[in-house]
């Protein structure tokens, strides 16, 4: 069995190589190939699973070692995977959802002529993704880590003729590496700690070790969350990351990569528990980030952009509940996977209505699309029920008990970040109402794309709708199905551990209060875009729509705070370079030159110049001999 | 008397270099093909002494000894530690590439040349292999004086390769191109003779020194260092802290270490990219190469006095390095700059005094030359093709010609060391080895990673992305020939990213006899994880839930 | 009174001993070979001059000199073969020449350099031939006006300066006996048996008259000013120890004198006149070497003097006067030490910075050499004041190396021309390198080697002269010279520079063919620079067995 | 009387011929100058060889004259060829080669 683990990564790698490497010839087949890799691993993915769950829940982990990758010292890094259920769980996640979008695909890139290479890409993606939850070690899964990052990148810019996506893509890349700073730290910081870095031993012993070295390295592993998972304040990548084709959204900009996050926190539960304000931290950026991103995406009017948003909250639902520790662990996963399933619908569901909108993405331009598609709009409905928790669907299983968990941390904190949850909720309901009416009800507002050519709606090919079908089914059922005597829970324990808190409202409460606040939100959004007619060009709004619109203004403060300086700063150095160090240099080779030049203008061609010059030398020779004896 | 593998391995593309020179004004392309044959033998020979290295064997093998200029107490001593034989294979490896990415670039530009002898290409090659032979032999050398005679000499070809055959890019005229050579290559030398003059007297003085000592004068590097371990000989510390100061001040200028690169980037701009990369990829490893095997072996405690200062510089270098290769707006120069804060993490590397910053430090040698040899040799091709190393004077070449944009990709991938790829490895492990000693240094150095992407996602960017501009539309894509010469190195990054143990398992014993000779340790974990409680993993451990303690 | 008595003495000794009675002086005709093979065959040139028509002469001369030379020279190699310089040294001529390792070592070495000069003087192949006639670098008739009639008579006629044969031998001869000479009076006449003919020499250039005599007139003025000085030093020191003999001054010196004159007490005591005459002395002998302060003769000269003259002079000259310096410090001065060597210190930094640092912004080739080759006598200073034997040997090697390169360099400057003769503008050199590239390479190999790049002569001499400067205690001279020696690598390399980087000339100068004369006496040069590069090893051993002096 | 005086007269007489060849323009006085130097040397050998009774120091004088006159001969022929050239006898004019 262990070796079918190395199979998962080299299925979707040996697709990636092949069809960049490929070239032209296999253009024709190309995305078959791919889509018949990313199947394979889920198959041995599947495989794996029913030998885990006949195996007991307390040796379900599988290990294999392949080989000794950088023995340096004391510094022991090897190329060895370790797959236990939380892995598990993502692997089905991300070959599962993976092998879905790889078909979407092929109907949504039919008529791209570098299909080929998209599909490539998307192979990479499984791999690296793979490989990064895969790992049984942090470097390993650096390794990953980046490597999803370096896919995205290729993926944001896919099209990159388009300036626009170009410059995102560079934007995710780099935003991220400033995560994987932290992540890099992170490591050492376990190397000088614990001289290793595998999961095992450093998890194991965290507790040997003392707070402030844990928090340290929570902290740092936080910033690498931030980072990859678009949280505040590492966010800004996401929006711009809806340029790259729209499955690409839905697999990696909403379903797995994002989330990478949450499983990396989850992963270090046993560094987190150990330091208190590491998990303040996490909480604090969760619950920020999941309001922050349901305020952005009120206000956006491109359906992606506002979807995106609706992720970056949902993230925010996740890691705070990552940061609850040992409560909030299962759900934080549990909502991750509902999360995979109805946000990737959602996006395959505005992909495919871009596909009939002439790529039109400005909700604004929509309306009464439901009549036209309704394939999409029945699937895109179910995720969104799905998504504000509308009782009985996967949403509402997971973030009520995420919700549920926030107040039993305690305390103030308890009631803060429950709150903020609640609060999250209400807004979710009402930015994903607004898209929903925005897009499928009311009246058409289409207007010609820039040839000039009527959008004439149509629903997507099969091999568009399938996909999404499934996905909505995950939507629909998923939720239920882990809360059935709480089997998600008795499976992921053995690894993250659960503890259950003591929450000062008890859960029937939490759950009548979070309906309360969904209808809230229902109703508000109903009121203002179900019942009168929606202008077809944004009306000014206020000052906080007009921020959020701006996602809160966060670009603007990147560039007066990090952007310009820094501009100046290297322009400042080029001069300095040239100038000062390269200036030093050749002022000495001048000055040089001009002390020569004042010599030789001693040598005036008079004899008795020279004869001068003797005499004095000798009068010097004769007095410093003198000199010397005297002395 | 054994065979004198080494002796031969640097002897052959010197009579390469005599034979190229030999051949025929009117037969230029076989100079070409000459030329090539002979640094093939070279990279055979140089495999041969990879595998005739035996990594656990004596520190220096392979070893040759005959007596030279008994006055000057010269003896000519050849001897191999695993990361010579590294970075022999390295320029072994590289020239070939070179050579043959740098086909064209001396054809004379009409053919009816002026004069009959004049024959730019046939000394174009020569000149690769002249300056391949002394870089061998100087990692070769472990006599200081033999090392010091080619280290340089090898100055005197460099020169005429930057100064005589500049790319014939530039929308500059013929005649201002030409100044700006010359302009570079002097440059060049005067920095690197000054540094070489100031180790002159540093080699005279440990002349002095040891025959002061010893009795008769020594150059012998494994004397040197058996006498200092007998106590026969000891420097006094002011001494020993000028010599080595005088030795590091060469080295550094050669690396280059801030604020002595001004050089780097007029050379490395103004040269084709060949010799651009083997400036970069080949002849600074010596500099980086000698602290490594000079510097901390001869002075151990002048070494470590210097430590601190020479790790500030180091981390300016990786830093305004990396903030000035953002601002550049020619490519070339921008590669320099990128070199220079990558020579920075060498550096770095070297004088963290830790196993995994040395041996991270020499795998960067070496991992660093592949790389930048991709990355440069790529920008080569693509400046030959629009003849201009501006920038802003390309725009949506990856629409024209994928391939030459997707190897420049990669090669700015390996540059930024993204993981997966060799340079990662070396970068990783020289900031692991860095943080474990100097964590705050460990911490700031980090911050070349960020920057490191940010110049390689730019020129990426602006180069190869966007709308087709005008002058791009047509561009043909890689030509046979140069995919010859990009596919192996690209090949090879991705190996050495996956399987890097071949190399470490030479380096590693190498390491830590420099270490040894230092007389430094790794600093110990705080919380040293003991085997037993390697696999016995349960998530209960922790104080939550009252765990084990 | 004591006078009186000294005076009556001096009378009745000349009274009470009669002609006779003096010693037929005894002289070691074998050992002293060398010298007396070379002034013979000057004498047989005068009378080749003398004797011979016109159209033999310079056949004849050019045997006589070459056959001179090479006899003088395997002489010398028999009395090396035979231990006379180690083991038999000793004191020839009734005390007057010194036959040791140094004195064979240098006789060895200018023997050689002037042979190669010889080539150089005979070169006939490189001007345009005048009316049919062959001619050498050497005026028709140096006595006729520039550009008068007499001279352009002389021109049709064809007439050559065969001259110069008989005067670069008496030349030679001086040299040969200036750094053996083991007693001031002959080192004052050896000095002006040398000096002499130079100065005739540089006013004989064929083209450029005007400067090869303004060029003449300042040396020889400066010449004579110095070697008055030199002369009144002599006085000084004779008047100190009574005595003109190196030994016997030595032995004042040190105090070790044997029978002690009340006037030689008188003196004695006086240290000033041994000062203030040690420091004329010395300063007679920097003027030869051509150190600063007392340099400035030297560029103009080399730039005025026929270039084949300026080559033999540059190298010959330099290594005779270190010779004689050499022998002066070692053997005479040595007691003084502590007084002469803060000074030579001076003279030697000065030296050589003044001569890199004005040599940077030079534009005549010619000038830029001599300004080199001033710095490099500051070089060979430093190994003058180590005072060791090593400092002796080394410096022994470098004059060697240094005085090929020289030769090679100038040879290759006689290569060089224009329409007006030799062109040693530096800006007409500009992309010689395409125009003739050997000749380019052969110029930036002495080059090279001048700047002391390794596996050339010039870097071994350099470095055992810093070796031993620094083992000797000047480590700071070290310091200075590497600097310095960086500046002089700046106008090296400009030079190389114009020759292979800047674009050729369209009226630019043309490269000359030469006969097998000049080609040789190239050869020869670049054959050493590279073997005392990459083999010194042997002639480090000569020079070290030639490392003691006799006394 | 006591000889210490004439070298005091050497010393003179060698200043004075020193400074003459300093101020001096013209070719043939400079060159008296340097003979009359040489002459100095001359009377300090000669009292020299006074003082120590021996006979070294008046044949040194007697080298010395005779290389005097070698010196003439050689000084004056390149002077007057020099002079033939120019008309002038100043040294100030043979000043084409400077810097």
């Amino acid at each position: 069995m262990e070796n079918l683990i190395g199979l998962l990564v080299a299925a979707p790698l040996l697709g990636a190589a092949l069809l960049l490497c490929g070239g032209r010839r296999l253009d024709g087949k190309g995305h078959l190939l791919g889509t018949a890799l990313a199947l394979a691993s889920f198959v041995i993915g599947a495989v794996l699973f029913a030998d885990m769950l006949g195996r007991d829940e307390h040796d379900r982990a599988l290990h294999s070692h392949l080989f000794s990758w950088i023995p340096v010292g004391g510094f022991r890094a090897d190329v060895a995977f370790q797959l236990d259920q939380l892995s598990m769980t993502f692997v089905l996640l991300i070959t599962g959802v993976g092998s879905l979008i790889h078909i979407y695909s092929i109907g949504y890139m039919e008529h791209d002529e570098r299909r080929r290479r998209f599909f490539g890409y998307l192979n990479l993606f499984l791999a690296a993704m793979l490989l990064l939850v895969l790992a049984d070690n942090y470097l390993l899964l650096y390794v990953g880590w980046e490597g999803v990052g370096l896919a995205s990148y290729l993926l944001i810019g896919f099209w990159q003729h388009k300036p626009s996506a170009a410059t995102a893509a560079k934007k995710a890349f780099i935003v991220n590496r400033v995560g994987d700073v932290g992540l890099s730290i992170a490591i050492m910081l376990m190397f000088t700690t614990f001289g290793t870095f595998a999961f095992a031993p450093v998890l194991s012993n965290a507790t040997d070790a003392s707070e402030g070295k844990l928090t340290a390295i929570g902290l740092m592993l936080l910033l690498a969350a931030c980072g990859k998972s678009a949280q505040v304040p590492l966010q800004s990548w996401l929006g711009d990351a809806m340029e790259g084709p729209t499955p690409v959204s839905a697999l990696i900009h909403a379903a797995t990569m994002v989330t990478a996050g949450v499983y990396l926190i989850t992963r270090s539960g046993a560094i987190f528990n150990n330091a208190p304000d590491a998990q303040t931290a996490v909480v604090t950026v969760g619950a920020v980030t999941l309001l922050f991103g349901a305020i952005v995406g009120c206000a956006k009017d491109d359906i992606k952009k506002a979807l995106a948003g609706s992720t970056m909250s949902q993230i925010g639902y996740m890691i705070l509940a990552a940061g609850l520790g040992p409560i909030g662990y299962v759900f934080a996963i549990m909502h991750l996977v509902t999360h995979g399933f109805f946000k990737a619908g959602l996006f395959l569901g505005a992909g495919s209505v871009m596909h009939g909108m002439n790529d039109e993405v400005d909700m604004r331009k929509y309306g009464g699309l439901r009549k036209y598609m309704p394939v999409t709009f029945v699937t895109f409905g179910l995720g969104y029920l799905a998504i504000i928790g509308f009782p009985g669907l996967s949403g509402f299983w997971s973030k009520d008990k995420i919700i549920e968990a926030a107040f039993a941390k305690g305390g103030t904190e308890g009631w803060i970040l429950g709150g903020a949850a609640l609060l999250g909720a209400a807004i979710t309901a009402y930015y994903m109402t607004r898209v929903m009416l925005l897009t499928f009800f009311g009246e058409k507002r289409w207007v010609p794309d820039e040839q000039g050519n009527e959008p004439h709606p149509h629903e997507s090919p099969k091999s568009m709708t399938i996909p999404m079908i499934v996905l909505a089914f995950g939507s629909v059922f998923a939720g239920g199905l882990f809360s059935l005597n709480d089997a998600f829970l008795k499976w992921l324990e053995p690894v993250t551990s659960h503890s259950h808190g003591h929450s000062p409202l008890s859960a029937a409460t939490v759950t009548a209060g979070t309906m309360v606040v969904l209808l809230i939100g229902v109703a508000i959004a109903w009121v203002q875009y179900g019942r009168r007619p929606v202008p077809s060009t944004a009306p000014r709004g206020s000052l906080l729509t007009r921020a959020a619109r701006r996602d809160l203004l966060q670009d603007d403060f990147n560039h007066v705070v990090l952007v310009k300086p820094g501009e100046y700063l290297t322009r400042g150095l080029v001069y300095v370079d040239h100038k000062l160090v390269d200036g030093v240099v050749n002022g000495t080779a001048a000055s040089v030159g001009g002390l020569s030049g004042r010599l030789r203008k001693l040598q005036n061609g008079y004899a008795r110049t020279y004869a001068v010059s003797m005499f004095g030398g000798t009068a010097v020779l004769i007095a410093a001999t003198l000199l010397m004896r005297a002395v | 008397m054994s065979f004198p593998l080494l002796t031969v391995t640097a002897a052959v593309p010197a009579l390469g270099a005599v034979a190229t020179a030999a051949v025929p004004a009117a037969k230029r392309a076989a100079a070409k093909w000459v030329a090539l044959g002979f640094s093939l033998a070279t990279l055979v020979l140089a495999a041969i002494v990879l595998v005739s290295f035996d990594p656990d064997g004596a520190h220096f093998q392979l070893t040759e000894s005959h007596p030279w200029i008994k006055d000057f107490g010269v003896r000519y001593e050849l001897g191999v530690d695993g990361i010579a034989v590294a970075l022999i294979a390295l320029t072994a490896l590289l020239i070939p590439f070179i050579i043959l990415a740098g086909w064209h670039d001396a054809d004379p530009l009409e053919e009816a040349s002026p004069n009959r002898r004049w024959r730019p290409t046939q000394g174009f090659f020569a000149l690769i292999l002249m300056v391949e032979a002394m870089v061998v032999i100087s990692f070769e050398a472990t006599d200081v004086f033999l090392f010091y005679i080619f280290f340089e000499a090898m100055l005197i070809p460099m020169y005429f390769l930057i100064g005589g055959f500049g790319d014939r890019a530039g929308g500059r005229s013929e005649e201002e191109s030409a100044t700006q050579r010359s302009y570079a290559a002097v440059k060049f030398l005067l920095y690197n003779l000054a540094g070489g003059l100031i180790m002159l007297a540093a080699v005279v003085g440990l002349y002095v020194v040891t025959a002061d000592d010893l009795g008769t004068g020594t150059f012998s590097l494994q004397q040197i260092t058996d006498a200092r371990a007998a106590g026969t000989l000891d420097f006094a510390t002011s001494t020993e802290r000028l010599l080595f100061l005088g030795f590091f001040f060469a080295f550094a200028v050669k690396a280059p270490l801030w604020p002595l690169h001004t050089w780097l980037p007029n050379a490395m701009g103004e040269a084709t990219s060949p010799v651009a990369v083997l400036i970069t990829a080949v002849v600074d490893k010596v500099g980086t190469f000698a602290m490594l095997r000079f510097c901390l072996q001869l002075f151990p405690e002048a070494s470590k006095w210097a430590t601190p200062v020479i790790m500030v510089l180091a981390l300016i270098s990786i830093i305004y390095g990396a903030l000035l290769a953002i601002g550049q707006r020619d490519i070339k120069r921008l590669i320099a700059y990128a070199s220079i804060s990558h020579f920075g993490f060498i550096i770095l590397g070297i004088f963290a005094m830790t196993t995994q910053g040395q041996g991270g430090a020499t795998l960067y040698m070496v991992n660093h030359g592949i790389s930048t040899a991709a990355l440069m040799l790529v920008a080569g091709f693509l400046i030959t093709r629009r003849g201009s190393r501006l920038i802003a004077d390309y725009g949506g070449v990856q629409k024209v010609a994928p391939v030459l944009a997707g190897t420049f990709l990669i090669g700015g991938l390996a540059t930024l060391s993204l993981p997966g790829l060799a340079p990662f490895i070396s970068e990783f492990l020289v900031l692991v080895g860095t943080f474990s000693r100097y964590p705050a240094l460990g911490i700031i150095a980090t911050v070349g990673i960020v920057l490191a992407a940010l110049y390689v996602l730019v020129l990426y960017q602006r180069t190869m992305t966007g709308p087709v501009k005008a002058e791009v539309r047509g561009m043909p894509d890689l030509k046979v020939r140069e995919l010859v010469v990009v596919a192996p190195l690209i090949a090879l990054l991705i190996f050495l990213g996956v399987y890097p143990k071949p190399l470490t398992d030479i380096v590693n014993p190498a390491v830590d006899h420099t270490l040894s000779v230092v007389d430094k340790k790794d600093p110990k974990p705080d919380h040293p994880v003991t085997d037993a409680g390697w696999f016995s993993y349960s998530p209960m451990h922790d104080r939550a839930s009252g765990g084990a303690k | 009174m004591s006078h009186a008595a000294t005076v009556h003495s001096l009378w009745t000794t000349a009274a009470v001993s009669p002609p006779d009675k003096i010693p037929t002086p005894h002289i070691e005709y074998g050992q002293l070979a060398p010298t007396l093979i070379v002034l013979g065959a000057a004498i047989v040139g005068v009378l080749i001059e003398a004797l011979l028509p016109r159209r033999h002469r310079y056949a004849a001369q050019l045997f006589v000199s070459v056959v001179a030379l090479a006899a003088a020279f395997a002489a010398v190699l028999g009395l090396a073969a035979g231990d006379y310089g180690t083991s038999k040294a000793r004191i020839a001529a009734m005390g007057a020449i010194a036959v040791d390792g140094p004195a064979l070592f240098l006789e060895g070495t200018i023997l050689l350099v002037a042979l190669v000069a010889v080539f150089t003087f005979a070169e006939r192949r490189l001007d345009p031939a005048a009316h049919g006639n062959r001619v050498d670098s050497f005026a028709a008739q140096a006595a006729a006006v520039p550009g008068g009639d007499a001279e352009k008579a002389a021109v049709k006629a064809g007439f050559t300066t065969t001259e110069v044969f008989p005067l670069l031998l008496f030349a030679v001869g001086g040299m040969l006996i200036f750094p053996a000479a083991n007693d001031l009076l002959t080192l004052f006449v050896a000095l002006e048996v040398f000096s002499l003919p130079l100065y005739v020499l540089c006013a004989l250039a064929r083209r450029h008259r005007m400067l090869s005599q303004e060029a003449a007139v300042k040396y020889f003025l400066l010449g004579a000013f110095s070697s008055a000085f030199l002369l009144f030093g002599i006085a000084l020191l004779y008047g100190y120890a009574g005595t003109v003999t190196y030994g016997g001054i030595a032995d004042v010196v040190d105090g070790t004198v044997r029978e002690v004159t009340p006037a030689l007490a008188g003196t004695m005591g006086n240290d000033a006149l041994l000062l203030i005459g040690g420091a004329m002395v010395l300063m007679g002998l920097l003027f030869k070497i051509g150190a600063v302060p007392f340099h400035m003769w030297t560029p103009d000269v080399y730039q005025g003097a026929p270039t084949p003259v300026t080559g033999f002079m540059a190298a010959a000259t330099k290594v005779a006067a270190f010779g004689a310096l050499l022998r002066l410090l070692y053997v005479v001065l040595p007691g003084l030490r502590w007084d002469w060597r803060p000074v030579m210190w001076g003279v030697a930094i000065v030296t050589m910075l003044g001569g890199a640092i004005v040599a940077v912004t030079q534009t005549d080739v010619k000038r830029l050499l001599a300004y080199s080759s001033i710095a490099h006598a500051g070089f060979i200073l430093a190994g003058v004041i180590a005072m060791t034997p090593d400092g002796i040997s080394s410096v022994l090697f470098y004059l060697a190396a240094y005085s090929f390169v020289t030769l090679g360099a100038f040879s290759v400057v006689t290569l060089v021309r224009d329409a007006g003769g030799e062109a040693t503008h530096l800006s007409k050199w500009a992309g010689l390198g395409r125009r003739s590239p050997l000749v380019a390479a052969v110029f930036a190999i002495f080059l090279l080697a001048f700047a002391g790049i390794p596996l050339t002569s010039g870097f071994a001499g350099k470095f055992a002269v810093f070796k031993a400067a620094a083992d000797g205690g000047a480590g700071p001279l070290v310091v200075i010279g590497v600097i310095s020696s960086a500046i002089a690598a700046f106008f090296y390399i400009r030079v190389i520079v114009l020759m292979f980087f800047s674009e050729p000339r369209t009226e630019g100068p043309s490269v000359a063919v030469p006969s097998p004369l000049t080609s040789a006496a190239i050869a020869i040069g670049v054959a050493v620079t590279i073997v005392l590069g990459v083999a010194p090893q042997y002639f480090l051993d000569l020079a070290g067995q030639a490392g003691v002096f006799v006394r | 009387m006591n000889p210490v005086n004439y070298l005091y007269l050497a010393a003179l007489l060698f200043t004075i011929g020193a400074a003459g060849v300093l101020i001096r323009r013209n070719a043939i006085v400079l060159f008296m100058c340097v003979e009359l130097m040489l002459n100095a040397c001359n009377l300090a050998f000669v009292t020299f060889s006074r003082m120590h009774g021996n006979l070294d120091g008046q044949i040194i004088a007697f080298f010395t004259m005779v290389v005097a006159a070698a010196e003439v001969v050689v000084g004056l022929a390149i002077i007057v060829s020099v002079f033939r050239a120019r008309h002038s006898a100043s040294v100030d004019d043979a000043s084409l080669m400077k810097l």
